[in-house]
């Protein structure tokens, strides 16, 4: 990982390599990169750097990229402002009147930000040159996927089942009416009468030939068993044991086993 | 880092082939990152000059023997493949716990508070059919089973609770199931009893828990 | 009493988990099943209850020390990886990935190293604004997160490291990023303000530490 643009030759001198530097503005991640690229021509240890050097630098940089008359953004010309307001700092003597931090300290949180800039760079290319996963170390190439079966369990509580009974208990005191009725044919007879006859039916049948012959005639148990019949029906549609249709409205509905 | 490791073993297979346990290493990774059976033709492709993968898999196939994963042949190919019997761990089973439809738990108090009880009078009782579905889930949960036949004609088959029943409920026997005036009292009866009769049923209390069948004749 | 007391082991065989040396070879049938990381806490799942996939994995571990495969720990989860030192025979399999940018490689080390980190402490060490699209192509690989929002005015959301992007780097936890204890011991993971507006902030350092270690806990 290099910070300076590739030279297009290697044996240029040293000369070209720094006018390189001052025509590529472009090739610099902001003020701050700028100034790590020029710290390392001090060839010090970044906490040794000086800072007022470094400023000179830089604005040497900057008035160099201004005569070339290159565009500077905005950020470039703030740290110069700002460099140049530190270089004043670090020339004179401290004033005890002036409130806010000395030159030094500015200049000390300069060299921390270098510093800090230059170890994360290191860090980037330490982990980087890491084994890496689908380059150096490999996962498993042949995966089995979780089948997730769903299991559904009925539970009840004693209080439920007390509940339930005590539900009965109360609704004997008066008989149901419904079940007095003799003209009704309840779903679960329909179901009954219909389960063991769709083994039979291969073709598409009429559904109302599943009728018992006792309630056809009179009209009232024709209507009970016809509507009992059809629930019925649906609910083995539901258990996947009979198909059902019906060519159009009011069509006969047609019923036949599932094959 | 990798740079030299990388080309290490190749430099060495210009000369000889790398010690069997480390070609044993290579069958390994090999089987294990290809996302295909692997050929014996394709491993020696893969693994430096002078291998012999073919050993190198009778080694590694028998280290993996009675292990969790086992190298299998398929074919002309070799993979590794889960032990067969631990099929079951990549199933993962998602219990949902639903409560009991009305009728069944209906079904179930009314045969554990009468049993044995037949379904004729589990009909008569509930007001309404009792449907041969819901018969079969409580035998299939294991809280009914069948009782002794009713020596009365047509010998119908009665229902009792089960031993599991008893279990899940938390009951020593069927009879420790609260009666009537105890279901009253806990506000679980909400028709009130005509007056007078509340002190009758505390005494009919004594014979509800004492014999099951004359809770059913009241 | 003796009910209660012959019931007691019943009920503790029915649960019995099975031995170690068949519980490592569960482990060891589901971590060869799967590409991605597989937390203790599915393991507990899938497996017989009982089971101790923790001591299982530490077994299995060791079991494959040394061999063509690794069994490594990524976080709370574990996987089996090929051996780096085999890289090189897998070159079928390698990926090309895209290759990332400076500021993205950049950006995603000091996500690693000063986690949970802001936008703007991130331009602050780089000295130069983030991109959105740099951000983003982190995310999209699942390298990086949205972590917790700092407790601070206008409560910036933070960026952390994923699972995935330990994996990648073969890195148990973010603790054992390369050169992290000289590089807290160097300051250089202390967000210094700048001199003269650093008096509000001085807390804030606190937190930001705290929250990182708070973050390689879990």
């Amino acid at each position: 990982m290099s910070d300076s643009p590739e030279p297009v030759q290697l044996d240029v001198s040293a000369r070209l390599a720094a006018e390189a530097l001052i025509v590529d503005v472009e090739g610099f991640e902001g003020p701050l990169d700028l100034l790590l690229s020029l710290s390392r021509t001090q060839k010090v240890d970044l906490r040794e750097i000086s800072i007022l050097a470094l400023a000179r630098q830089y604005l040497a940089f900057v008035e160099k990229a201004r005569e070339l008359r290159i565009e500077l953004a905005a950020d470039y010309l703030v740290m110069a402002a700002w460099l140049a307001f530190l270089k004043s700092r670090l020339l004179l003597p401290p004033d005890p009147e002036e409130e806010g931090p000395s030159g030094e300290d500015l200049a000390a949180h300069l060299a921390f930000q270098l510093e800090r800039l230059e170890a994360m760079r290191r860090s980037a290319a330490r982990l980087m040159a890491r084994d890496q996963l689908g380059r150096d170390r490999f996962a498993r190439g042949i995966t089995e996927d979780v089948a997730r079966v769903r299991r559904v369990e009925y539970t009840a509580t004693l209080i439920d089942l007390m509940q339930a009974y005590a539900r009965i208990r109360t609704r004997d005191e008066f008989r149901p009416y419904a079940y007095d009725r003799t003209n009704l044919l309840s779903m679960e007879e329909a179901l009954d009468r219909l389960r063991p006859l769709i083994g039979f039916a291969g073709e598409w049948t009429d559904l109302m030939s599943y009728l018992p012959d006792s309630w056809s005639a009179d009209p009232a148990r024709r209507r009970s068993a016809a509507a009992s019949t059809f629930a019925a029906s649906l609910e083995l549609v539901k258990e996947g044991a009979i198909q059902i249709r019906q060519g159009e409205t009011f069509a006969p509905i047609q019923i036949r086993r599932k094959s | 880092m990798s740079e030299e490791t990388r080309d290490e073993p190749q430099e060495q297979s210009l000369f000889e082939a790398p010690p069997m346990a480390e070609q044993e290493r290579m069958v390994e990774a090999i089987l294990f990152a290809t996302a295909e059976p692997v050929t014996i033709r394709e491993l020696t492709g893969r693994m430096p000059h002078g291998s012999e993968p073919r050993e190198a898999l009778e080694h590694l196939r028998r280290r993996y023997e009675g292990r969790g994963v086992q190298v299998t042949r398929i074919g002309e190919a070799w993979a590794i493949r889960t032990a067969p019997d631990l099929g079951f761990l990549m199933r993962q089973e998602v219990v949902e716990t639903r409560k009991l439809s009305r009728a069944a738990i209906e079904t179930l108090a009314i045969i554990a508070y009468h049993q044995p009880v037949t379904r004729a009078e589990i009909e008569e009782i509930r007001g309404v059919g009792v449907s041969r579905g819901t018969i079969d889930q409580l035998i299939e949960m294991d809280w009914i089973r069948f009782g002794r036949r009713r020596m009365t004609p047509g010998r119908p088959v009665t229902f009792v609770v089960t031993e599991t029943f008893l279990d899940h409920f938390a009951l020593e026997t069927a009879r420790d199931l609260p009666g009537l005036s105890e279901l009253r009292a806990a506000g679980l009866l909400d028709s009130r009893p005509p007056p007078g009769e509340g002190e009758e049923d505390a005494e009919g209390e004594e014979a509800t828990d004492e014999g099951q069948e004359d809770l059913f004749e009241e």
